[in-house]
């Protein structure tokens, strides 16, 4: 039974910073070993879970939302009104997206997303984190210097672009529909969600680019 | 809690490594640890103690371990606080492991099991109470000075500063009691802070920070 | 600057080693550091640039490699900023030393000569100045909400925070502009606080925490 | 010459990481051995700086400094108005210690001394500092929970007593002077100077233990 004793979870990470193996690889080898032999996971349902984030769960589903948003206005609006009914008309509905959020990128203002608490994202319509948005630098710098941070990303915003940043600090989870490029007014549904980046649903990038067979 | 999680603003990280590559899993571990955390059986337990344990890892771990090494660390944490593995099996690796009383572990899933059932999985945090906000949009609200000694989800660069009422979001679950075993229902809102009242280089700044901010960590400005 | 290095407060390092032994030195290379330090010829520089140097040392590093290694680390960057040596020659460890223009090295020291020119090392940062302290004894004063971007010595901790006056020391170096090389001179005070306006969970402690502030982190409150 | 350009100094912090030996052994070995070639330092004068932290300056001089005030009230009286020049005449000003500041324990009084920002320490009085000292672990938490690290340090304060804590953020360096154990009359200096432990004075030890022949 969780006893929700802090005091003693301290205790508990000090002894295993002394037990445990240094090497993650190791140490989560011993953790699936423990739990398969206690009877707490059956590997063969892990070996699906990494197969369903490898193979189907990931930022294309986004890319789908972000061009089906484009292309079609009645969708649009019942995403920017309630965005997890709206991405469940598409099958994608899931993991921290029962709250989902959609910000929109304008001529005058950008969106950026982090977690600087934890490193929340919305697993079930971007699929797993890229490294970058996990670690102290993008948590920390994000919410100070965006433009900074940007601009690391080799994204210019221009002064009179206001930036806001979304620090998802409750359960809700932040998408960003970026704005669809010039050039793309007889690009379909397909072709339009290969111009969709994973950073720029993040906000690390702004301007999609366009080319000849909509491949981003 | 005043921890090393709490990175808001933090100074001395140095570059992000933007080019950072092979997602979704970078090495075999990490995809091992995501599936286990969707799939094992846990103790009863809230979200918001999971995410406390995993800020009760020592700082210079957190800092310096990957991401989902630190989940597995905060697995372990939970499991044996809550007495379901041992510190020894830890230390043994499961050579020592013994079990009392077997659980009923689900039948292994498939692929398609998942693709179909993961909307289930999309949780909701919200409750409708009867209570009313005591806010409302565009208000001027000023945050909670202080912290809490325990797990809270009022970061420490806002705390003791002047923002407004984006938007209302309804009753959600109140994280800083969730984490200790209590579920209670609180008012949730976007609130936006000037960039130019958190830092002290950015006073010339339009950009803006939203949080999601429960009712009990803002008072009237 | 928000650094890893302000550490008044911050939550999760566990318990101190209170038996760490074998002073003064428990390992010879830390005896070599402390040596160095006291006797290498240095650029100019003051020890606000050289404290703020240790301070921009990355996170990771600075709460993980040891104290006196961390010196190390900031003489070794001090020395590369100033360009009395370059990055090649300090990845070389030595084999590809150039000397421009050797300088004027002291004599050797013995143990007597260090003792008996101690006293001449006790640094005064005190200056006489004809300005009027602006805070007398007793005052209650509240510091400043907002940090700086660069070096300051007003922890995060203390920002905000109300508290009066204990003494007055005199007029001190301003380390907030001699980290950027400039000497100025500022009234410092002891600035005594309650513990009970510091932290959550100390509401009910008598206990008091004394830091030595400058005027201008300071307004009447 | 010195620039002051801490955007360079973060730099080189970055670029050293990957260029020097993780060890520190070696890192400093590194250091003396560029130095020495570059005429910047000479290790004859650096062996002379390790013998004199080692044998000569220590606590022994902030204990005889306590033993003094304890046994001398014109000496005590001048300590407490201006440590610098009192401990001068014991020879023991130096080092970090120009601007030092003596607070006395009482019945209802406790001190504590801690550096949150960096690790200040009074050198040419106590010497080196203690590894605890320098430790996170007691940098962030004397501040916040001072009666909980003296509890670590088995010193148990009653309730009645007012916990003082010292943060150096100046350039003042703080001596506790630790209470005169009863039974100890008839101590002279140097008896009493054995009592004196390093930790009472910087207010990690409290009551000091009296033997039969003053050592402490």
């Amino acid at each position: 039974m969780t006893n929700y004793d802090a005091q003693e979870v301290v205790r508990i990470h000090q002894e295993l910073r002394e037990r445990l193996p240094r090497d993650p690889a190791s140490r989560v080898e011993a953790l699936e070993k423990i739990l398969t032999e206690k009877g707490l996971v059956d590997p063969q349902s892990i070996d699906a879970w990494v197969e369903a984030y490898q193979d189907h769960i990931g930022p294309k589903r986004g890319a789908h939302v972000v061009a089906k948003a484009w292309n079609d206005t009645g969708f649009k609006r019942r995403l920017m009104a309630d965005a997890p009914a709206a991405i469940d008309e598409l099958g994608y509905l899931g993991r921290a997206t029962g709250h989902l959020k959609v910000v929109e990128n304008t001529t005058t203002v950008h969106n950026l997303v982090v977690c600087t608490l934890c490193s929340c994202y919305p697993f079930s319509i971007l699929g797993m984190a890229p490294a970058w948005y996990k670690v102290a630098a993008y948590r920390s710098r994000a919410v100070r210097d965006p433009r900074g941070v940007l601009e690391e990303f080799g994204v210019e915003i221009s002064n009179d672009i206001e930036v806001r940043v979304w620090d998802s600090t409750a359960e809700l989870r932040y998408l960003v529909l970026p704005q669809r490029p010039d050039g793309t007014e007889h690009f379909d549904e397909d072709a339009l969600a290969n111009l969709v980046t994973r950073n720029s649903m993040i906000g690390t990038d702004r301007d999609l680019k366009v080319t000849a067979l909509g491949e981003g | 809690m005043d921890g090393a999680h709490d990175l808001g603003g933090q100074q001395g990280f140095g570059p992000i490594e933007v080019d950072s590559v092979s997602e979704p899993f970078n090495e075999e571990w990490e995809g091992r640890e995501w599936g286990m955390a969707q799939c094992a059986l846990t103790p009863e337990l809230t979200i918001d103690w999971w995410r406390h344990c995993r800020e009760l890892i020592l700082p210079e771990d957190y800092l310096t371990r990957p991401y989902l090494d630190s989940w597995a660390q905060t697995d372990f944490a939970t499991y044996i606080e809550a007495g379901w593995i041992s510190l020894e099996e830890a230390d043994h690796r499961g050579s020592l492991i013994e079990v009392d009383e077997p659980l009923d572990l689900p039948p292994t899933v498939s692929v398609e099991d998942i693709l179909k059932d993961e909307r289930n999985h999309a949780v909701r945090y919200h409750k409708v109470v009867e209570s009313k906000p005591l806010f409302s949009e565009g208000q001027n609200i000023v945050t909670n000075k202080e912290g809490v000694a325990g797990h809270t989800r009022l970061p420490r660069y806002v705390r003791g500063i002047k923002g407004a009422i984006n938007a209302y979001h309804g009753t959600h679950v109140f994280p800083d009691l969730s984490a200790q075993g209590k579920t209670t229902h609180q008012h949730l809102y976007s609130v936006v802070f000037a960039c130019a009242d958190l830092w002290p280089e950015t006073h010339n700044s339009k950009d803006k920070v939203f949080l999601d901010l429960w009712e009990s960590y803002l008072t009237e400005a």
